[in-house]
């Protein structure tokens, strides 16, 4: 077996929150485009044999929508979508989003390419999973320059859910709603509670010891490289060949 | 109603209209997008439904474009749209964001006739305080509190450009599963369509076809233009040209990159195909 | 999804609930109507999508209907639905009236998952007047004057049953394109859906078949019913039997007429099926 | 030629209407279920040569629309239906419409089959044709027992259109939205002014002589008779049998 790469380690850490006993269940859930470690994440729990539903957005062949795009937004307003991940180009300590770009509105910093569905599915979705690869004070923010989601709401204002946790390349970060707050949950081998801290624009909660965010198991890895990578081929060629070093048909 | 030259079908779209464009998933057409830069339209109005790609990209480089409406703008696992940021640094374009299903929840109203819709979600977000357009009420049917919710109001373009795989001698076009094509189509005043080629017959009386047509009551114009939407895939027709896109986005890194390709896919192209 | 049988579908609608069914041009299980008959299912709510037709008049002629919300009901060519004007005339059901778009965009509004929808039209018409839970506010989007436009709620019934004309392995199901019966399955808690026949493969994986199919994350019971629909057509794989609505219609003008019609129809042809 | 029968007067005077040079032009008419008149009436226009798209609700093969029946109301609802035709078991002189049924709500003496789309479609369509072969006071009724769709609205309410005629098995009454009344255009050969206003139980107005309903052509006759009928069969079998004398397959 070859050296476990940080977007296998990501994406094991993802599927053991999709698994998470203590969160209500995901039975169906939807992946956005541009979302391989979420995709790669899902099929795992699915190729392990969980009874779970998969709608992958950009998937091209065996799209899963016959109403188009359109169809995601319905489906997760009917509340029939139970988990959706979001990442962020700024992420701040109350879990706002920012996937429109730094400085004034629109983005006149750094542009990044706009908010998606963010500001419908964060509200919309009982559980969120954040994922971000990139830690550094840049990404993760005391507060973010624009908000394209809020990461909690004032009472009154309808909303079925919140992040539940934030997966990065170097730690598990857990959110709490109530007090609007991320708790360290554990910590990816080579960091530390301080080489996360240093590495974070915001401040977060630290509850007694940390683990390490376990190795992906042979198992989940023979998985990852072999079954999981061909369904994800056709969506993600670049990171199939990139991660699990797979060759793309010429 | 008889095909057109696709030439002809971008003459139809008049400097400062608004022009409804699908996404790179979803039957854009490339062909015209391209036939549009090479008629020199200006100050186009786009929107992304529900975001931007490819031909929103060439189109801003091209300098075709005054304003985006839309909810991102990307060219996949290429990265980010190089001309649209370029535009927008500059200030040569207007960006309007918004999130996804309020686009589409925009052309619904519109498709239905009515002046709003309303959408959960958005409150609290920054979106929504650079919307003056969009409104926020109290639910009318909330039993208890006020339980805010947005108001969007119907949006009806101009135009709506995309590709289909194919149309029918009455002019009836066919979109697959594809089908936010037809709400587009729907909601706009008019709808031009290229499409890989035209068949005998009438898609709406087969009723294995019928469901992914589109009835040509909502359509203006057609024209054939073979790989139309390429670089972008087309159904079960052709796949995704990666390499095309990267090359594009290597090149359009910089204005004069971006000249050159377009000297090259867009203007070049065109005259050989004419030879 | 495995198929169970008609009468294990019928047995997953409890007494009381609301069942949406598509009318006489689009799907409806009349297979299943009898089943639910047969079943003795009572206190049932019906939605007529945006009518009623066939189904509707046996279940109301069984004594299974409590009430029904619809645009209207009717045998077409056949005339008057004779058991539902009876049971009105007779207060055995209360009836609330709508009109045919106010249905389809409270469904809408469920599809979508917001709390109301707007709709033109309605007012002065005695059927707003008669509707307390639909609303008349001004247009907030109005720039000049009051513009009131009605605010239909959300309609979300516990199931809805159609007959499609296939299903796959997945447990995906065909409607082409009566795509009402998608809006209707989209919009509603539970599905359950009777067909001709299972065909092996995905219905999604086809380009050609997707736009026509209902996915089966909205699908929780398919039953196999060959000609499932009669006497209503079916696509293009059976007509309309005139003859049998008619006749049905001769006979349901008395209690005791459709009591034979119903031992002979509903109970006997099962019992004989059954052998 | 055989006898002229009433139906086919009607229809030929609903044709009349449709090409009314001083109404807006007709370029898409939609012909709601139950309504063979209307429907042959615009086959008649087409088949004339005039170019004209028809959306016949009920047609089974070769059904216009993709979305299912929501089509019709969307296309009129984004002003794409230029003409529509509407019926009532009881009309009164204001051009109100009662599908519902008479006596108390929702039709406690005799229930009519129900409104259909009539309290959308008589506001969102620029010009509305009404129809009611049965001219007796039962029918044409001073004031409506429960209103479906109302023949005017307020200045300030929404609507695109009222009734543009009134054909009857008598008659044909123009409508004036401005003074909300009816007046009497032609009177079918047999009757007379008294004879429709002996038969209709609202007041309308008479200005000057009024002339007959012309006789449906030979050339209109044999359109009907033949490739109409054939249109018409699959939806139609019973009225194409009684009216056009076609026999229907077995």
């Amino acid at each position: 077996m070859t050296e476990i790469k940080l977007e296998e380690r990501i994406t094991v850490a993802l599927a053991k929150l999709i698994l998470d006993p203590s969160a209500p269940p995901a039975r169906h859930i939807a992946v956005g485009a541009a979302s391989p470690m979420p995709a790669a994440a899902c099929w795992l729990v699915k190729k392990q044999g969980n009874p779970v539903r998969l709608s992958l957005l950009h998937k091209r062949s065996g799209n899963p929508f016959t109403e188009g795009t359109r169809e995601l937004f319905d489906l997760t307003g009917q509340g029939r979508i139970d988990l959706f991940f979001l990442g962020g180009g700024q992420i701040d300590g109350s879990a706002n989003l920012n996937l429109v770009g730094t400085g004034e509105w629109p983005g006149m910093g750094v542009r990044f390419p706009g908010s998606f569905g963010s500001a419908f599915m964060y509200f919309m979705t009982p559980r969120t999973i954040l994922f971000r690869e990139e830690h550094t004070p840049r990404v993760f923010v005391e507060k973010v320059d624009n908000i394209s989601a809020p990461g909690v709401s004032p009472p009154g204002v309808f909303r079925r859910g919140t992040a539940q946790a934030l997966v990065t390349g170097r730690c598990v970060f857990r959110f709490h709603p109530d007090r609007a707050r991320f708790s360290l949950e554990s910590v990816h081998p080579g960091e530390t509670v301080e080489s996360v801290r240093d590495a974070t624009g915001f401040a977060f909660d630290v509850a007694g010891d940390v683990p390490f965010t376990p190795d992906p198991t042979p198992e989940e890895l023979a998985l990852l490289r072999g079954p999981i990578c061909d369904e994800m081929m056709e969506t993600y060629p670049e990171f199939c060949t990139r991660v699990f070093g797979r060759k793309q048909a010429a | 109603m008889n095909p057109i030259s696709l030439e002809a079908l971008a003459a139809e779209v008049p400097d400062g209209a608004m022009l409804a464009l699908p996404p790179d998933n979803s039957l854009p057409s490339v062909a015209l997008a391209k036939a549009l830069i090479r008629r020199g339209v200006r100050n186009l109005r786009l929107v992304g439904v529900p975001v931007s790609g490819f031909a929103t990209d060439i189109l801003i480089g091209a300098g075709c474009v005054t304003s985006v409406q839309t909810s991102a703008v990307s060219l996949g696992e290429a990265g980010f749209a190089p001309r649209f940021s370029a535009a927008l640094r500059a200030g040569k374009i207007k960006v309007i964001d918004a999130t996804c299903p309020a686009i589409h929840t925009m052309l619904q109203a519109a498709e239905k006739g009515v002046p709003f819709m309303p959408l959960r979600g958005l409150i609290g977000s920054d979106i929504l305080a650079n919307r003056p357009d969009w409104k926020v009420v109290p639910n009318p049917f909330a039993t208890n509190g006020e339980d805010p919710i947005v108001l969007l109001p119907a949006l009806n373009p101009d135009f709506v450009c995309f590709h289909a795989l194919m149309a029918d001698e009455e002019g009836n076009v066919w979109v697959g599963r594809r089908r936010e094509c037809a709400t587009i189509a729907h909601a706009s005043k008019r709808a031009l369509v290229t499409v890989e080629r035209v068949v005998p017959g009438n898609f709406l009386e087969d009723e294995r076809l019928a469901s992914g047509a589109i009835n040509a009551t909502y359509i203006s114009g057609i024209a054939i233009a073979e790989r139309g939407a390429r670089p972008v895939a087309l159904l079960d027709e052709y796949g995704f040209d990666g390499a095309y896109v990267s090359e594009y986005a290597r090149m359009a890194r910089s204005e004069e990159g971006f000249a050159a390709w377009c000297a090259r896919e867009v203007f070049e192209q065109k005259a050989q195909a004419a030879e």
